[in-house]
């Protein structure tokens, strides 16, 4: 556990190409909690460009009626994100997109910035476990944890970014949900959780090989040497 | 040679006691082929009834309503491949439904139909049910146990144990049921079938209203412990399809499994027909001690043509409510014919009982005679069958343990409650 | 009968964790500890579920669920498909709540796009959901009550559900996968005489419940076999990430349509039921009691229907913003979850389907310990799952 | 044999010839093509994880044995039944003597739990 | 009427009347023998119970056959139907496929066959005998009464104690022990 913040010498490294492009005014959705939902993202202070990087697609048509506001992340401030900037410094970015919340946290924070959260902001209830995979970047994956605190009826997203055969700290001893979720990671990316009671392939077969979600696993592929010798179809499809 | 038949139709004890091994016989192969239609039939009517209970239709399309579907169905079976795991026992796998067969079938060598109508009357006849009926537990455990499967073996000890258990409740319903047979003048019971109809005919009494409510209660500790017995809704634990998808015969298939069915549904006629005979007073019809006049005696006598006319009536509906398609019509030409059939056997039953009708001892009257006791035999077993049915449409199905806390811990205290009451009571009357 | 000790992760991580299958010899006069397969071919594990349950007698030690039998890829083709192209593909995880799952892929889609279905398409989709709320629910008791051994509830229950489908068929045509929403609004402008049908089926309905519930609420075998049987405490289910029905059936008030309004559930009045041991009594009465909230919420919506266009303006080619979405619903198993990460183009970049089921599935070892086998039964139906959506 | 027992053993005959006999022509005329899978032990479409002849729980023999000697006290029953009124008050007491030596015993093991089935 | 018929029932209240009597016993006699050979034999447990079976039911024909139909039924409801289903539960308790690649015979079998020749002995003894070693009394209860002369002799008859009334309260005392056994050999944590 890497209880004592490192300070990753760079800033958080950039935001993947769907994060960020284009103008201001993020409005926040429909979805407004009904509960003391802390201070959001209403205050959009300026613009903080998280990371050059970004396609900078031309919004094709993005469609707000009105104005054509395309939305973009802005800043999350609010009480407990100034608590954790505080402590991890640079480790850490909040960001708020159409009214929701996420941090950007860097791997070596994860399991303690995840404890926290729960233990301690009571975001109790781990919504899912999921992860996205960018074959481009150096490191390749984003894992995504979504939670939720009934307290304060509110949502957030933790996300991280780790490089393939990189592995990272289970929640399942944080919140047990995410057993069979990380589970899910594994089998459909092959990204590894340190800690958890029993990672195997949840979805496919336990001998399969290859990770179906990643982008470079096509969609009619399949491990045909698995298909001839335990369903005995000869052509594998 | 129609002076021989004649004889017997006239004789007044049963073939066993009168010796007559060939007569026996008959009746035995009457009894073996009357069962089995009779398990058919149940099974129509289960699935007919079942199908209503739940807003459609059932079987209706072999034969008119379905009526040929248990035939279909036999030969369906006959046809299937026979499924012999190889890691059963053979010889185990082969000889378990023939236990069970034997054991439900052959109980019915004592099941009065009528003073006379029977195989044979035992000084031990209720007995002698109770112990061969057990038997059947043989048959499944040993069935469960060929199979070598997880859930043949589950599902076997399960109906074992739980025949067992209620067997026990089931005896001493029985004990209070035979003390009341001793409450005469001799002071002396019997255990014999015909001999407890006869006592509730002498006593005047259906035992189920004797020194209410203590027979009634005896009553229905039976009638609970039977429904468990066979392993019928809500006590199916033993073929609880959700849970051990078919119980100690999973394994089993075609003719073989079919076996297990008809003794099954074998079994069950017999234990209603053994509540019959020891508390609603077997082949007696209603109130004989009250209506004894021999008006009465003839209106009795009339319900089985009647009953058969009306069954013959609603067949005459469901043609004329048919679809007017000719697709219908070889169903409509069927169901026509098979009114008509039931038609003909109400107007013989009907001459029968206006030709037997003079009380005096000539063959026609004891032939109708004869066939009263059948129908009111049949009539009160049959109303068992329906409440099988409509068990098995009405309830959930009881957990394992809940089952055995019932049978151990509610039915067996009960039990052994009402035969000493039942004991003190009759102690405190004579 | 809940091993935890009021949510203790460590507790329930380890609960969670896999069965250890060696069964070592046992001395004399004990019994061995039995491995049994229940499913995938098994009546009562609702589809192609593999539980493996390691039993002493008929004792439950430990269960271990494989599942995977069903999946199809859901997330990879929805890669390889245009955002329009993949609505039809989620009707085809729940198969049975098919609006539940069309409505939460376009709110979240539309959400992503910053677009807004028109407030007459809102209603249309609010009916149509709560209606295929009652088919779900209804399917449900139905199989539900025949794991537990009552065959009749089945063919009633089917029996009405075919009101609502009929009403399904009549709007879009199908009557299980219904593609009834289009990203943006509806596709479908009602028929004539909708509301006379949906206000219909709610006169017709009424009763129903109470016949469902005369066959089994007070039902002295329904009660033994349900009371006590699978107990989830609050803390546990909370922990678990259970959703739905299950997690108010623990006394948790929580439902996505009070805690975060979507659509426009915010102008309907009504209750959210909840219970108070977490057994499988309790999640039967939840049930029932959302059917009623069901059909209050449908009468509330169907009179109040505005005239107006039941389509946003939505572009032909649908090509949302660069970004991420987190959008969920309260379908009739619980939270159902879409997350979408666009990279501007007309296909998802990532689309992750938040399944209730596969979720709440994970409670089932933690609900069936040291219960019998007929219970697991009752437990696998009480969660409610549909293998479509567990294994996607 | 006495005359009135006879039947029993037609009985049997007759069930023991027939249904075999049932049995005989049916596998002359059905079909029979089996293959492995189809000869496995059903366990949902899994290969058993090991044999069925394992030893099962030791309730079931708990409940056997107690069948066993309320069976015997059942039997034991029947002739006292049949002669209950001729015996009068002295076979009443008889019996609920025997009757109350067994209910202590039941009352036990009510007690010690021997009864609950988990 | 059928004389026959009626002269038959006649004869129904003093006592049937036999029915090919060698023929049953030999063929009830030589099925229990050949059946308790392959108990002994069968190496199989859960055939050997299956045997067992047909010996226990062959013997309750010999009861029939003795006009001892009460003994008969209590033959068939307590051994056949009771202790074999107790047996078989023992049987699958133990590891049937194990034992039975156990050696079958043991080094104690000539105690075994001893043992055996000496209750044939006894058997033989009983054969020449005959009639002396049993009172005439015994042999006269009527088909018809079985079970009531047995009610006689259990519990007396009219207030008076019968022969066997003490025996039959010990009885009880002894299905007390078995259940009491039964329980705390099962049930070792109570």
């Amino acid at each position: 556990m890497a209880e004592e913040v490192k300070t990753p010498a760079p800033p958080p490294p950039p935001q993947p190409q769907p994060a960020k492009t284009g103008p201001s005014g993020g409005p926040e959705g429909e979805k407004k909690p009904t509960a003391e939902k802390p201070a959001a993202a209403e205050s959009a202070a300026p613009a903080k460009p998280a990371a050059p990087a970004g396609k900078s697609d031309v919004p094709a048509k993005a469609a707000a009626p009105a104005k054509p506001a395309v939305p973009t992340p802005v800043p999350w401030t609010s009480p407990l994100v100034e608590k954790y900037r505080n402590q991890y410094g640079s480790g850490l970015e909040a960001l708020t997109y159409l009214g929701q919340n996420y941090l950007s946290v860097d791997r070596s924070l994860i399991p303690d910035i995840l404890r926290r959260l729960r233990e301690d902001e009571q975001f109790d209830y781990c919504v899912d476990v999921t992860a996205a995979h960018y074959p481009k970047r150096e490191k390749q994956f984003d894992v995504i944890w979504i939670l939720y605190s009934f307290a304060r009826n509110e949502r957030m997203r933790v996300k991280t970014q780790i490089a393939d055969g990189a592995s990272i700290a289970s929640a399942v001893s944080i919140w047990p949900t995410a057993n069979w979720l990380e589970r899910e990671v594994y089998d459909m990316f092959g990204i590894r959780f340190d800690g958890h009671p029993d990672l195997k392939r949840i979805l496919l077969p336990d001998g399969w090989k290859g990770y179906p979600l990643r982008k470079d696993y096509g969609i009619l592929q399949q491990d045909t040497e698995w298909v001839q010798i335990n369903l005995g179809i000869e052509s594998g499809q | 040679m129609p002076n021989f038949v004649m004889s017997y139709l006239g004789s007044t004890v049963t073939p066993g006691q009168a010796g007559n091994q060939f007569w026996a016989l008959m009746y035995v192969l009457i009894i073996f082929a009357g069962v089995s239609v009779a398990v058919m039939a149940m099974n129509w009517l289960e699935r007919k009834a079942l199908a209503h209970f739940q807003i459609r239709l059932g079987p209706m399309r072999v034969g008119p309503h379905g009526l040929l579907q248990p035939f279909a169905d036999a030969l369906k079976l006959m046809l299937k491949e026979d499924i012999i795991p190889t890691e059963a026992d053979q010889f185990v796998f082969w000889v378990a439904p023939l236990i069970g067969l034997l054991a439900s079938f052959t109980v019915y060598t004592v099941i009065p139909f009528g003073p006379s109508q029977a195989v044979s009357d035992m000084n031990i006849g209720i007995l002698f049910m109770l112990g061969v009926s057990s038997l059947a537990v043989l048959g499944i455990v040993v069935a469960g146990w060929a199979s070598n499967s997880h859930y043949p073996l589950i599902g076997a000890l399960r109906s074992s144990a739980q025949m067992v258990s209620y067997e026990v409740a089931m005896g001493l319903a029985v004990v209070s049921a035979v003390l009341m047979t001793s409450m005469n003048a001799s002071g002396t019971g019997t255990l014999s079938m015909i001999g407890i109809v006869q006592a509730q005919q002498q006593q005047g009494i259906w035992f189920i209203f004797k020194f209410f409510p203590l027979g009634f209660i005896a009553f229905a500790i039976f009638a609970i412990a039977m429904v468990a017995e066979t392993n019928r809704a809500p006590f199916d634990m033993a073929e609880a399809e959700s849970e051990l998808t078919a119980g100690y015969h999973t394994e089993y298939s075609g003719l073989r499994w079919s076996l297990f069915m008809l003794a099954e549904y074998a079994a069950m006629i017999a234990v209603s027909s053994i509540a019959v005979t020891l508390w609603l007073g077997g082949w007696m019809r209603p109130f004989p001690n009250l209506l004894q006049a021999p008006a009465w005696e003839f209106i009795f006598s009339l319900f089985p043509g009647l009953t058969f006319a009306g069954l013959a009536a609603i067949a005459f509906i469901g043609t004329a409510r048919m679809p007017a398609q000719s697709f219908f019509r070889v169903q409509r030409i069927g169901l026509a014919v098979f009114a008509a059939l039931l038609g003909f056997i109400a107007l013989l039953l009907l001459v029968i009982a206006v030709a037997g009708r003079t009380a005096d001892t000539s063959v026609a009257a004891r032939f109708r005679e004869g066939i009263d006791y059948v129908y009111w035999f049949v009539l009160k077993v049959a109303v068992f069958m329906y409440l099988f049915i409509w068990y098995r449409a009405t309830w959930p199905r009881y957990r394992f343990d809940q089952l055995m806390r019932i049978g151990w811990k509610v039915m067996l205290p009960i039990a052994l409650g009402v035969l000493m009451l039942t004991a003190i009571v009759g102690v405190i009357v004579s | 009968m809940s091993i935890s000790e009021k949510g203790n992760p460590n507790a329930l991580a380890n609960a969670v964790s896999n069965l250890d299958l060696d069964t070592p010899e046992k001395p004399y006069l004990d019994s061995n500890e039995l491995i049994i397969n229940m499913g995938p071919q098994h009546p009562a594990t609702h589809g192609v579920l593999r539980v493996i349950l390691k039993l002493d007698g008929e004792k439950v030690l430990g269960t271990e669920c494989v599942i995977g039998y069903l999946h199809r890829g859901v997330e990879k083709i929805a890669e390889n498909r245009t955002y329009t192209m993949f609505n039809p593909y989620v009707d085809r995880m729940d198969y049975c709540a098919a609006v539940s799952n069309g409505l939460g892929y376009c709110e979240a889609v539309e959400k992503l796009m910053n677009v807004e279905a028109p407030a007459r398409a809102q209603y249309i989709r609010v009916i149509l959901t709560e209606l295929n709320r009652i088919a779900s629910h209804q399917l449900w008791l139905g199989t539900h009550a025949l794991d537990i051994g009552a065959m009749t509830p089945l063919f009633y229950t089917f029996r009405d559900r075919e009101e609502i489908l009929k009403i399904f068929e009549r709007y879009c045509g199908a009557r299980l996968t219904t593609h009834a929403f289009r990203i943006g609004g509806c596709q479908y402008e009602t028929y004539a005489g909708f509301e006379k049908d949906v206000t219909n089926f709610l006169s017709f309905f009424a009763p129903k419940i109470d016949e469902y519930e005369a066959l089994l609420t007070t039902n002295r075998i329904w009660l033994e076999r349900t009371k006590n049987v699978g107990v989830i405490s609050a803390a546990d289910a909370i922990a678990l990430g259970v959703t739905g029905p299950v997690l108010r059936a623990s006394g948790v008030k929580w439902d996505l349509r009070k805690a975060q309004p979507y659509a426009n559930y915010s102008k309907f009045d009504f209750e959210i039921p909840i219970g108070e041991n977490g057994d499988t009594y309790d999640r039967y009465l939840v049930r029932m009691e959302e059917m009623r909230q069901s059909m209050r919420i449908i009468e509330q919506a169907v009179g109040g229907i505005p005239e107006g266009p039941i389509m946003g303006k939505v572009p032909k080619v649908i090509k949302p913003p660069v970004g991420e979405i987190y959008h969920s619903i309260e379908a009739p198993k619980g939270e159902l979850g879409y997350f979408i990460v666009s990279d501007g183009s007309t296909q998802p970049y990532r689309l992750r389907v938040r399944p209730p089921s596969f979720v709440n599935l994970q409670a089932l070892d933690i609900m069936v310990r040291g219960l019998l086998i007929a219970d697991v039964v009752a437990v696998i139906g009480t969660i409610d799952i549909v293998l479509g959506e567990v294994d996607r | 044999m006495p005359q009135n027992y006879v039947p029993i053993f037609l009985f049997l005959a007759v069930v023991g010839i027939l249904i075999p006999f049932t049995l005989a022509i049916a596998s002359i005329i059905r079909t029979q093509s089996p293959n492995r899978v189809k000869l496995m032990p059903y366990e949902c479409g899994i290969d058993p994880y090991d044999s069925a002849r394992g030893r099962y729980t030791i309730r079931f023999y708990i409940v056997a044995i107690l069948f066993v000697v309320f069976d015997v006290e059942t039997v034991f029953l029947f002739p006292w039944a049949v002669k209950f009124k001729a015996l009068g008050v002295f076979g009443l007491i008889e019996m609920l003597v025997f009757l109350g030596i067994l209910i202590v015993g039941y009352v036990w093991i009510w007690k010690k739990g021997a009864l609950e089935w988990v | 009427m059928n004389p026959a018929l009626n002269s038959a029932a006649a004869t129904m209240n003093t006592g049937m009347a036999p029915v090919a009597t060698p023929w049953f016993f030999y063929a009830l006699a030589g099925a229990a023998l050949i059946s308790a050979l392959f108990v002994i034999t069968r190496r199989n447990a859960v055939h050997s119970a299956l045997a067992l079976i047909v010996t226990l039911l062959s013997v309750a024909g010999l009861y029939l056959m003795l006009y001892a139909p009460f003994v008969a039924g209590v033959q068939i409801i307590v051994y056949a139907g009771g202790i074999m289903v107790l047996f078989l539960f023992v049987i699958m308790l133990v590891n049937v496929e194990r034992s039975s690649k156990e050696r079958q015979f043991n080094r104690i079998w000539p105690v075994g066959l001893a043992a055996a020749c000496a209750l044939m002995a006894l058997f033989v003894s009983a054969l020449v005998k005959g009639r002396a070693l049993f009172p005439e009394r015994l042999v006269k209860l009527s088909e018809g009464t079985n079970t009531q002369d047995i009610a006689k002799a259990l519990y007396g008859d009219a207030g008076r104690m019968g022969q066997y009334t003490f025996a039959f309260e010990i009885a009880s005392l002894l299905l007390l022990v078995a259940i009491l056994g039964a329980v705390i050999m099962t049930k070792k944590k109570i």
